[in-house]
């Protein structure tokens, strides 16, 4: 299974990225890593070359809640990207908030699974059992 | 018109940025209080100078956490900017700003100087009168500078490689260079109408296993770079490393050959400080742990004898500290530092004898370059792997230096890559770990050294 | 049947104890858990042991507390005992504990042990399965010792001259050193049914300015009048002192010439282990910056090389902690020395030097002494203020030995009474003073000297 | 002026009692210390035998609020020391309490001024005052 991933916006925090890039791999996924400070256009237009079946989004700055609100927007303008499994993690706010709201926010952005300040292994289950409901894993 | 000038017009008529009044602003630095410069506090100090770290997007969100700082005894106020603004982003920045105006909510992760403008700022930094730190990331600081200076900010973080290695992916190294001496020619300038103005440069880098061999090269580079300028104030730095003996040698051997380097350049005239980081690196989630960390780096700086330190929150962990968290850290390290009496004198003959070997190769290897410029040496250094920093995002940097912590949680260099460590170093710092181990293991060690804290 | 069992028999026949069963305490004792044992984990550890204090007058607020220190992940779990107890006033403890049970409210500062019982207690002790130690300040402390063994708790603390020169204005001295006699061989006896039940002595004294140089040599005496009488586990103690390097300077004497004394009197096989107290003195009312003393205690007992540390909590200045805070500091003093990498060792032999001799001075002064046996020895040395401790509530101590802090604070005897401090140390002791100073700034020195930490 | 003082019970905190006969005797007062450890009818019968006018009892251990209660069946059974000024002072509960509370508990013992967890200097400053105000300084 293909997996596009990257850090969003002007964001620059590495170190989780290379974890990331380094726990998909080791769980059998095709990784393509975007690495840090990756806009929005960039990852649809890589999910859309890659043919991935998953876009996985980090955001450790703070910056996601400005990005997270142009996902609809921009994803409208891309066809056949309905299927693939959005999923974003790290420190979805800047600031602290409520991990609930913030579930709820970004579940109407467009991603499928919310992983706010989540252990990644966590995340990573999550994301299996996912596929595996919707039969592409 | 000098070309300096020239250049200054160019980049200061943009459309973020009002009418810059070049001769008022010089009048306003001539004649500004002898508080807000730290260089002025570094000479007259008698303690360690306390800062901590603070941006919010709005005016009234910066000046409420500064009432908030001179409650808790600052010494030095921080103004860190939003990354937008550290990547030139006016725009998002502008557009941000406005959103969490009318929103009440942050959308920005810190202070956009160039959307509120230095007229609006410097209102709020001569109120307090107290000294300003810039603490930003940018490699291309230029406007951000000018802003600054005009705003009453005379102190500059960063530096062509410290804010160009951990805080960028693409941006072109030999700009970056060039921008950061026009940031010290212009610093240099302003110096001479009133106190200097202080440059400092950013030792933390990844804050992610960066060996102390590394951090101390680009700190002394730096500071050439910028006494090469004209800069006659001038702060070294870096951040707690995991291993109290290991910062205090590296405090050690810092100090001796900033002083060392500085002279061979004929600028012993220059003021030399150094700065300490309270730990950069992943928090502990726990906010009660956070504070105990917190408080072993102030005991660690004291006994390094650092000019200034820098403090982290028991947030750091969550996200952007609030105000009266932020004032708690200034209030709790100022009383530490008046408890930490009687602390011991710590020499480690053989580490810092390995680390000075270490220091002194690379940096040799730099000179040895044959362009012609310090900058063009440092910039083909980093582009041929001399110097090479763990865990920086940017497509530049070498990535082939692998660095793990020995049994007492020194940071050791395992794989060179094309840094010159000379070979007994090298020797010396692979003997202090266990290389027996197989690679899937020593990626958990890793993984685990990165967390060490939490 | 022997003396000592004689004398046994007496002491617990008292309307306060229910029918004491020698037989099953001594069954129960030698089939108790190793785990209770804290001379066990002495010899299996591997890290510093932590151990808060803390003592509610019910059973039912003990067995809370101790659940919030096993979550806290403690190591010792501490039973300290109310003053009234302390003072064998069992009557006022009694009144104290029904009136605590009544009222919802506490009018005792500690476990009435002797009122509970040993079967009462006992369920608690092994339930929880950890080792407890006894914390009280008794200078006959017979009942209160057989009660605590019966319980399982295997750990006593004080001795005849730290249990009495800081808690006592007028017990009779001699009495003190007999019924710590007592205590020693009943423990020495228990040690030979499973492993050794532990002894510690009270090093922080009255906690107040009292010199290293008494202190070390009130620790020395107390562990050679325990080994004396087959006592095979024993810990010596000091507290934090104020200045940072005196604390590790202290630490290093204290173990050297415990291991020397004991050697002398043929007791090497007994095991000697080193306690660090955090801060004992007037404490910071800011409960932020109670938290920064406490951890600056932890980070200076690793650097002493302590086996053990026991914990002060934020709360210290207001009165009896909450569990919460209790378990708290726990948890903290727990992650610090978790996080505590790279310690440095620090040797300074000039400090060591100076207070090795004023120690072998005075021991020495001791043994002099023409009288037969040790216990007289030093209850003369008491007497005669060859052993004086600063702000002592005893009348018979002398009283005559001033001390105040130097520039670096280390605590400096600038009188000694009727010390043997050797001339060459009192010089050196004196020259780090300003003494030209009049008498009222010496006393206000002293006065702030006591606040140094608020 | 004559000052009775000491700290009441089994309580052996011996520092405050220390500085408390130093600043006494400083501001002129003639200062009967009867150090630590010292009971209610020591107190009262040392009162008596010196004719002091003030009596001031620390308690440092949180012992007080038992003697406390003690106070007003004692008192009752001395003559001649209703003009005395009572005073105390240091931790006067177990635990943290509520001041406001403390002191009007106290009050009702008979004390008439109650410095829980106040600073010494101004404890005695309210001395002076009420001395003043009574006519006897
Ligand atoms: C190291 C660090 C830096 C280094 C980064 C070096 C580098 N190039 O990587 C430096 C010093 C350069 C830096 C700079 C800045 N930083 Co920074 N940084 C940190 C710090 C201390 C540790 C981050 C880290 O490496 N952690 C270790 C990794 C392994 O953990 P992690 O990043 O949390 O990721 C884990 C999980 O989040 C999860 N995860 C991550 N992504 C995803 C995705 C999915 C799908 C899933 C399931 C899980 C998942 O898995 C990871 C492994 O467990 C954090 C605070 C902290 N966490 O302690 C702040 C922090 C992230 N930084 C922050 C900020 C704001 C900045 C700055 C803007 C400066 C400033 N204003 O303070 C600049 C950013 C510049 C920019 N353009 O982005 C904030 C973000 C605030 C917010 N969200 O509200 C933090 C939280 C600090 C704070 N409290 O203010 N930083
Ligand atoms: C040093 C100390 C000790 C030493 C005492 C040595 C000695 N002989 O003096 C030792 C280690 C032996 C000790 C023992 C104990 N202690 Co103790 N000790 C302290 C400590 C840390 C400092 C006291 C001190 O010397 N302060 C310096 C002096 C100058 O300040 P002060 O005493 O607060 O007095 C000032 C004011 O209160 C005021 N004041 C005092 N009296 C009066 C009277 C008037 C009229 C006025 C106006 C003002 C006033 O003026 C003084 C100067 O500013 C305090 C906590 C703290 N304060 O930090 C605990 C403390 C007083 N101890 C306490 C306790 C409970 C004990 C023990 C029972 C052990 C235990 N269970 O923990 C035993 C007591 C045994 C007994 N029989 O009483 C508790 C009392 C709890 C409570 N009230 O709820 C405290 C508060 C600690 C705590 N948080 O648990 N202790």
């Amino acid at each position: 299974m293909k997996v596009v991933t990257g850090v969003v916006g002007n964001d620059i925090h590495v170190v989780a990225n290379r974890l990331i890039d380094l726990s998909l791999r080791a769980r059998g996924y095709e990784v393509f890593n975007l690495g840090v400070n990756t806009h929005l256009e960039e990852f649809f237009d890589a999910v859309v070359e890659t043919g991935a079946e998953v876009l996985m989004i980090s955001s450790l700055n703070g910056e996601a809640e400005g990005w997270g609100r142009e996902v609809p927007l921009l994803k409208s303008r891309y066809s056949n990207l309905d299927d693939v499994i959005m999923m974003i993690g790290g420190n979805l706010v800047v600031g602290s908030g409520n991990t609930e709201d913030i579930v709820a926010r970004y579940k109407k952005y467009g991603f499928d699974l919310v992983c706010h300040q989540m252990d990644l292994n966590t995340g990573l289950d999550m994301l299996q059992s996912l596929s595996e409901e919707r039969g592409i894993a | 018109m000098s070309l300096l000038q020239e250049e200054r017009e160019i980049i200061l008529s943009n459309e973020y940025v009002d009418a810059f009044d070049f001769a008022e602003v010089a009048e306003f630095v001539s004649g500004a209080s002898k508080n807000l410069f730290i260089s002025h506090h570094f000479r007259e100090r008698d303690k360690m100078l306390v800062q901590p770290r603070g941006g919010f997007p709005t005016y009234e969100q910066q000046y409420a956490l500064y009432e908030f700082f001179v409650d808790a005894n600052v010494d030095v106020l921080p103004l860190t900017v939003d990354s937008n603004t550290r990547l030139n982003d006016y725009a998002t920045a502008k557009k941000m700003l406005r959103l969490s105006e009318e929103n009440d909510m942050d959308m920005l992760n810190g202070y956009p100087l160039v959307t509120h403008g230095y007229r609006t700022t410097r209102k709020m930094i001569t109120h307090f009168n107290k000294p300003v730190s810039l603490r930003h990331g940018t490699p291309d600081a230029r406007l951000l500078i000018e802003t600054a200076i005009a705003s009453g900010i005379f102190e500059i973080e960063g530096g062509p490689i410290t804010y160009l290695l951990p805080y960028s992916k693409n941006f072109p190294l030999d700009k970056a260079f060039l921008y950061w001496k026009y940031v010290e020619r212009v610093c240099a300038n302003y110096s001479q109408l009133n106190e200097p103005i202080n440059r400092e440069s950013f030792g933390p880098l990844t804050a992610t296993l960066v060996p102390p061999a590394i951090t101390i090269v680009i700190q002394l580079l730096e500071m050439l770079l910028s006494l090469e300028e004209g800069v006659k104030s001038f702060s070294v730095s870096f951040s707690q490393q995991g291993s109290m003996n290991q910062d205090i040698v590296t405090g050690a051997v810092i100090k001796k050959l900033a002083n060392h380097y500085a002279q061979q350049i004929g600028c012993d005239d220059a003021m030399i400080n150094l700065v300490y980081h309270q730990w950069m690196g992943a928090f502990p989630a726990n906010e009660d742990f956070a504070e105990q960390l917190i408080n072993l780096a102030t005991v660690i700086a004291s006994m390094v004898g650092a000019d200034k330190i820098i403090t982290k929150t028991r947030q750091e962990a969550t996200g952007i500290p609030t105000k009266e968290a932020n004032a708690k850290t200034v209030a709790d390290t100022q009383y530490s530092l008046r408890i930490l009496n009687g602390l011991p004198t710590v020499v480690d003959e053989e580490e810092e004898e390995i680390l000075t070997l270490e220091v002194r190769a690379i940096m040799e290897a730099v000179f040895n370059d044959p362009a012609d410029t310090l900058w063009r040496k440092v910039f083909n250094s980093i582009k041929n792997g001399i110097i090479d920093v763990p865990f920086s995002p940017h497509i530049i940097n070498q990535n082939e230096m692998i660095t793990i912590r020995d049994a007492r949680k020194n940071i050791r260099i395992i794989e060179r890559g094309n840094v010159p460590i000379p070979e007994r170093c090298y020797e010396y710092e692979r003997s202090q770990c266990d290389l027996s181990k197989d690679t899937t293991s020593i990626v958990n060690d890793i993984i685990h050294d990165i967390g060490i804290m939490q």
